[in-house]
């Protein structure tokens, strides 16, 4: 642990770590549930957030607690984040199954596609690295109205390798828009390796050549993550511009359920990795400092996963979109 | 009524629309002191300062991707591309994204954008500076394309385009910008998306037609007028969606088409309106739909005597009414 | 002769193809270890060693930029891309470069590249896994755009890919890779390029179509047969350029012709295919050419039944051809 | 002067600073007559390398020095490196007339536009920076192939900040390629002042985040540029990968003949970069240490003056091209 709980980043209470860890617990149990839906044959495509929780729900908070307002620009794999931003347990599963009443497109895209705007969060498109101009052009469109919204920008390190992360990072610093870039390094890109996506360590030493500041820190620990996102947020709500910020994570499970692991990645990195495991090092953090038992643990444990076979029960029972309207929303108007 | 350039059309309508609306701003390169490389904003950074006229670094999949997200959110940016042949980069942004968002979102977010595009060649553009790339984006479900040839229409889709809750396309064809004049009304008006308007009225044969070579269409036509015989010049204006009763019904009363546009012929505008008239006026033609077009090679040559050897001018539709017209 | 799945046929081609010449390479996201997303590389880092199987960072453009420039000094790269959807990035140097280096230097360089491409979808790919692209390649002067939809087909213009001098875009079906199963000759073998292949006789009617519908097209025709009416189905395997001699004369046989395509209707393939029909077997036809296609929205939603709703499956052909027999 | 002629970096000779001062009087000569040629209504569009001589000669004589072989991929600007590889004037000049016998493209392109592969310039397009992947990916068949070629791939400070730079960068690093990335920093992309295009005062300090070697230095100065291009030569050439050169220049003239730079630049700016003017800068070297006189430079001059003008005669004799071949070369053979 890089702080003890007397020591805590501004703007960040000991009762947060609690809270963090009850999301991070639900969000664990939902995307082990889809996991195992897609084995089962009924989630067609599942990218798994595990690993990643703490990343994505610190920068969550600090967005919460360090800005006025904001919206997330997420990708397919942040799931910790769709959910602390209020898409429920059901609603998730919706998408994972594609049925009606899927709220993001209606079950026109993959899982986690599309858009919440009452829960600040867009993910358009499944080509990787397209929503980070978006993002840039909504921090612009905020900036001009003077609105004081915070945009954050999630991205993978395989992203990082293109174009148009180049030129809306750049164009964001000449611009000095309210961005936040975090980017959730799990070092592969499906299959390859960070030193066969870059000659650096540190993926945040781009951020210079920007003219911004970029940080690298430990993304399994929620404290650490906290704090560099916080940092940034602020910065950019202050009008001081983008910043980088790389969270340095883990990935669990293959790339998606369509990959296969083993050929490319030995387990015992697996096993070494599972040893930062961000819930098992949060709730250890907690019981260090009396803020968890076994017993709530369990609870807590317990409780998510009624909640989640709820809404497991309710998704497997609804329909499949009716094909009726498939032919609509191409323009405002049907041509 | 005042008379106006292509070029002055556009500013117009961009300068009216920025005053109507807080929402409308430009980006791109050079839009900013320079007032763009064709002067299409000149004075606009004057008049609006630097915040809605804002010159970007040399990236277009930025200024296509910013424009995208601004637009998401309710601005309604005008992004410009410097020529079209320097558009492939905003292809991912424009063709991947711009155009599947309101669908990709159930209708929850739409892309009240315009991507404004310099195209065209017999300029001496040579292979780079040349290009007319509007049937990649036609191909493409959720964009609206609009090639304008008059400073009338231009003025008048511009602000529509502007106003327009969907994507644009917006290519003006760089040849027309002086070479072009025409009266443009004063005050307020829009052209409406979608519709084709008919140039010149005749019985003998229908051009469908569309930027540039819409004029050079009326000239051949005026060479036949001169024997005698009277050619229909259709403007497509818009080449997506195509104003399918407009270019059916001529045909009804013609029987004979020819289709004409400087982009190349394979998949060029002209074979969606042949395929179109095939499907829907099969019984009316008395001869096969042609095409006159740019040859399928990369367009343009730089030189004189091989841009001229690539470009559909009047005495090629020329000739190509008169194969029409004796099959 | 064996029997193998289109993915193994491909798989094949270039394994051959790099044990012969040692200037063909591949290159692509994931294409070593991993053996590529669908593993059509699977087991070359092995065979063939890192350097002549390169993992690249996630750059689409510069993907193809680099097997661009490589292929420019006399190498053969076979660039992936790992999903139709994915190629946007890739059209700034394949549709606005390589495609005019050989013209643009008249001659004295050209571009030996192959882009394979997963494409299509009826495979649950929702909207950014299933594209059709190959429209936008085939309307661009100089790139030669490749759909095979049989094992047989895929090794053989894959090899003829490979040994051309001019870039290929090489586009395999995704259902096609596992679904299709078909015999291979053993030993080397290449289909031409730019030749279509009549894949069921008929005289009642001509399809003309590629890539995995030309499999719903044939099971659409066997329908038919079995009231007695004989379907003749063109496998185009080449969508630009177009062998137009075996296309008219089929339409010169059939008088009915239906284009069939899975990407979506407006100035897909098909148009092309109409017009040129239009231009050049006018007289021949006793029904306008009609088009079965996809709809023109972006392709293709994510649930099942959205899925259906878009793609022309045989019963949607089978429908398609009556409406042609009434005609 | 960074330098005195005792001094010189290593592989510079006195006598090549004398080459290279008469071949910068050449193409000064060649460059103010081209642009002379646009304003009689002759040359359809000309890009000056006014100002970008030291810089681009400087590079080529830095390849020539400690390379075995080189190739280079240009732009628009550089004429130094295209007269000094050895286009000669009346071949520039049927190019910016688009005669019959240009040797580039048959003047199916822009001036300077197109390849000549005996004399190692290959620059295919107008489409600012697509070039760059090229020059990695002849890099790499370079290497594959186990010859010695070193690419050098000369760029604006405007195209730095194009996607498929960013992307061909790291891979040029991942791949440690043999490429040195030439950025000739005019400060200006047309009108878009360096300040509107980055916010960063050194293009290389984008280096480091690629993990190679960045530089900056005085692309006026021949010595200091050759020093610079040197370096990063012999780094390429002994396999240690690529390397940024940033060398900081003047445009002296409009961005093209079809500019006006008095709406966006001031006079007094353009003034005072005239006091670098690589020209005077290097003679007055020359002719401090004794190896030039005003005679001597006249001399050059006129007899650059005479060259000149027969190339001219030789140009504007030449007749256009015929168009019978125009649909050849689309592909190898005819379709
Ligand atoms: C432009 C594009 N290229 C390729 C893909 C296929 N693809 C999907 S995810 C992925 C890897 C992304 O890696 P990273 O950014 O590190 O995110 P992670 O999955 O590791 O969180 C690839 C190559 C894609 N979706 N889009
Ligand atoms: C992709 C692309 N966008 C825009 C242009 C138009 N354009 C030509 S040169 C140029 C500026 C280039 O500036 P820089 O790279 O600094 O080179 P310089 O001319 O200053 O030497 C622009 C915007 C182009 N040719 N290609
Ligand atoms: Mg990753
Ligand atoms: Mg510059």
């Amino acid at each position: 642990m890089t702080q003890n709980l007397e020591n805590l980043p501004k703007g960040l209470n000991p009762e947060d770590l609690v809270d963090i860890y009850a999301k991070m617990v639900l969000i664990r149990t939902l995307d082990e549930r889809i996991w195992a839906m897609n084995r089962q044959g009924k989630a067609a495509i599942v990218a798994s957030s595990q690993g990643h929780e703490a990343a994505q729900l610190a920068s969550v908070w600090a967005l919460r607690h360090h800005s006025e307002d904001y919206f997330c620009f997420t990708y397919y794999r942040d799931l910790a984040v769709t959910v602390a931003q209020g898409l429920t347990p059901t609603e998730t599963l919706l998408g994972f199954l594609a049925k009606e009443g899927e709220p993001m497109s209606g079950a026109r895209q993959f899982p986690q596609h599309g858009a919440i705007l009452d829960k600040k969060v867009i993910n358009i498109s499944n080509v990787v690295s397209t929503h980070i101009p978006h993002a840039v052009g909504w921090a612009l469109a905020a900036k001009m109205r003077g609105d004081k919204t915070v945009v954050a920008a999630y991205m993978g390190d395989g992203a990082t390798s293109q174009g148009e992360v180049h030129e809306a990072m750049n164009f964001a610093s000449v611009l000095k828009l309210p961005v936040v870039f975090i980017v959730e390094n799990n070092k592969y890109a499906i299959s390859v390796p960070q030193h066969k996506q870059m000659n650096v360590k540190q993926i945040s030493s781009r951020a210079a050549g920007y003219g911004m500041t970029g940080v690298t820190v430990d993304g399994t620990d929620v404290i650490a993550s906290y704090e560099a996102c916080a940092e940034a947020v602020e910065r950019a709500a202050r009008g001081k511009g983008p910043s980088l910020v790389e969270l340095e994570v883990e990935r669990y499970l293959p790339h998606t359920s369509d990959d296969d692991d083993s050929v490319y990645r030995a387990k015992a990195e697996i096993d070494e990795a599972r040893k930062r495991d961000p819930l098992v090092k949060l709730k250890d953090l907690l019981a260090s400092a009396g803020l968890m038992t076994d017993e709530r643990d369990v609870e807590l444990r317990e409780s998510a996963r009624r909640e989640i076979d709820a809404a497991t029960d309710a998704a497997e029972a609804a329909p499949f979109p009716s094909d009726r309207d498939v032919l609509e929303h191409v323009f405002e108007e049907v041509r | 009524m005042a008379m106006m350039t292509v070029i002055e059309a556009v500013r117009e309508a961009m300068r009216e629309e920025m005053q109507r609306d807080a929402s409308v701003f430009v980006l791109g390169e050079d839009v900013g002191r320079r007032g763009g490389v064709f002067l299409a904003t000149q004075g606009f950074i004057d008049e609006f300062g630097e915040e809605r006229v804002i010159d970007t670094p040399l990236a277009e999949a930025a200024i296509a991707g910013v424009a995208v997200g601004a637009a998401m959110s309710g601005m309604r940016p005008i992004a410009e591309v410097q020529f079209g042949d320097f558009v492939f980069p905003v292809f991912n942004q424009i063709v991947g994204e711009a155009a599947r968002i309101r669908y990709g979102t159930k209708g929850k977010i739409s892309v009240p954008m315009v991507l404004r595009i310099p195209y065209g060649g017999h300029i001496r553009g040579g292979l780079f500076h040349s290009q007319s790339p509007e049937a990649y984006f036609a191909h493409t479900p959720g964009l609206q394309v609009l090639c304008p040839a008059t400073p009338y229409d231009a003025k008048g889709l511009l602000k529509a385009a502007i106003r327009s809750n969907d994507p644009v396309v917006f290519l003006e064809h760089k040849r027309t910008y002086r070479a072009v004049r025409g009266e443009v009304p004063d005050g307020d008006y829009v052209v409406p998306i979608g519709v084709a308007d008919i140039k010149r009225y005749g019985d003998a044969a229908t051009i469908i037609t569309y930027g540039l070579t819409m004029h050079y269409s009326l000239q051949a036509a005026e060479v036949l007028a001169a024997e005698g015989i009277e050619i229909e010049v259709i403007d497509l204006r818009t080449v997506s969606p195509i104003d399918r009763d407009t270019v059916l019904e001529s045909v009804r009363k013609t029987n004979r088409v020819l289709v004409v546009h400087e982009d190349n012929i394979a998949l060029g505008v002209g074979a969606e309106v042949s395929a179109l008239i095939a499907e829907h006026a099969f019984g009316n033609l008395d001869a096969p739909v042609m095409r006159v077009a740019g040859p399928d090679i990369p367009a343009m040559p730089f030189a004189p005597t091989l841009e001229a050897a690539y470009m559909p001018t009047a005495d090629k539709i020329e000739a190509g009414l008169r194969r029409l017209l004796e099959y």
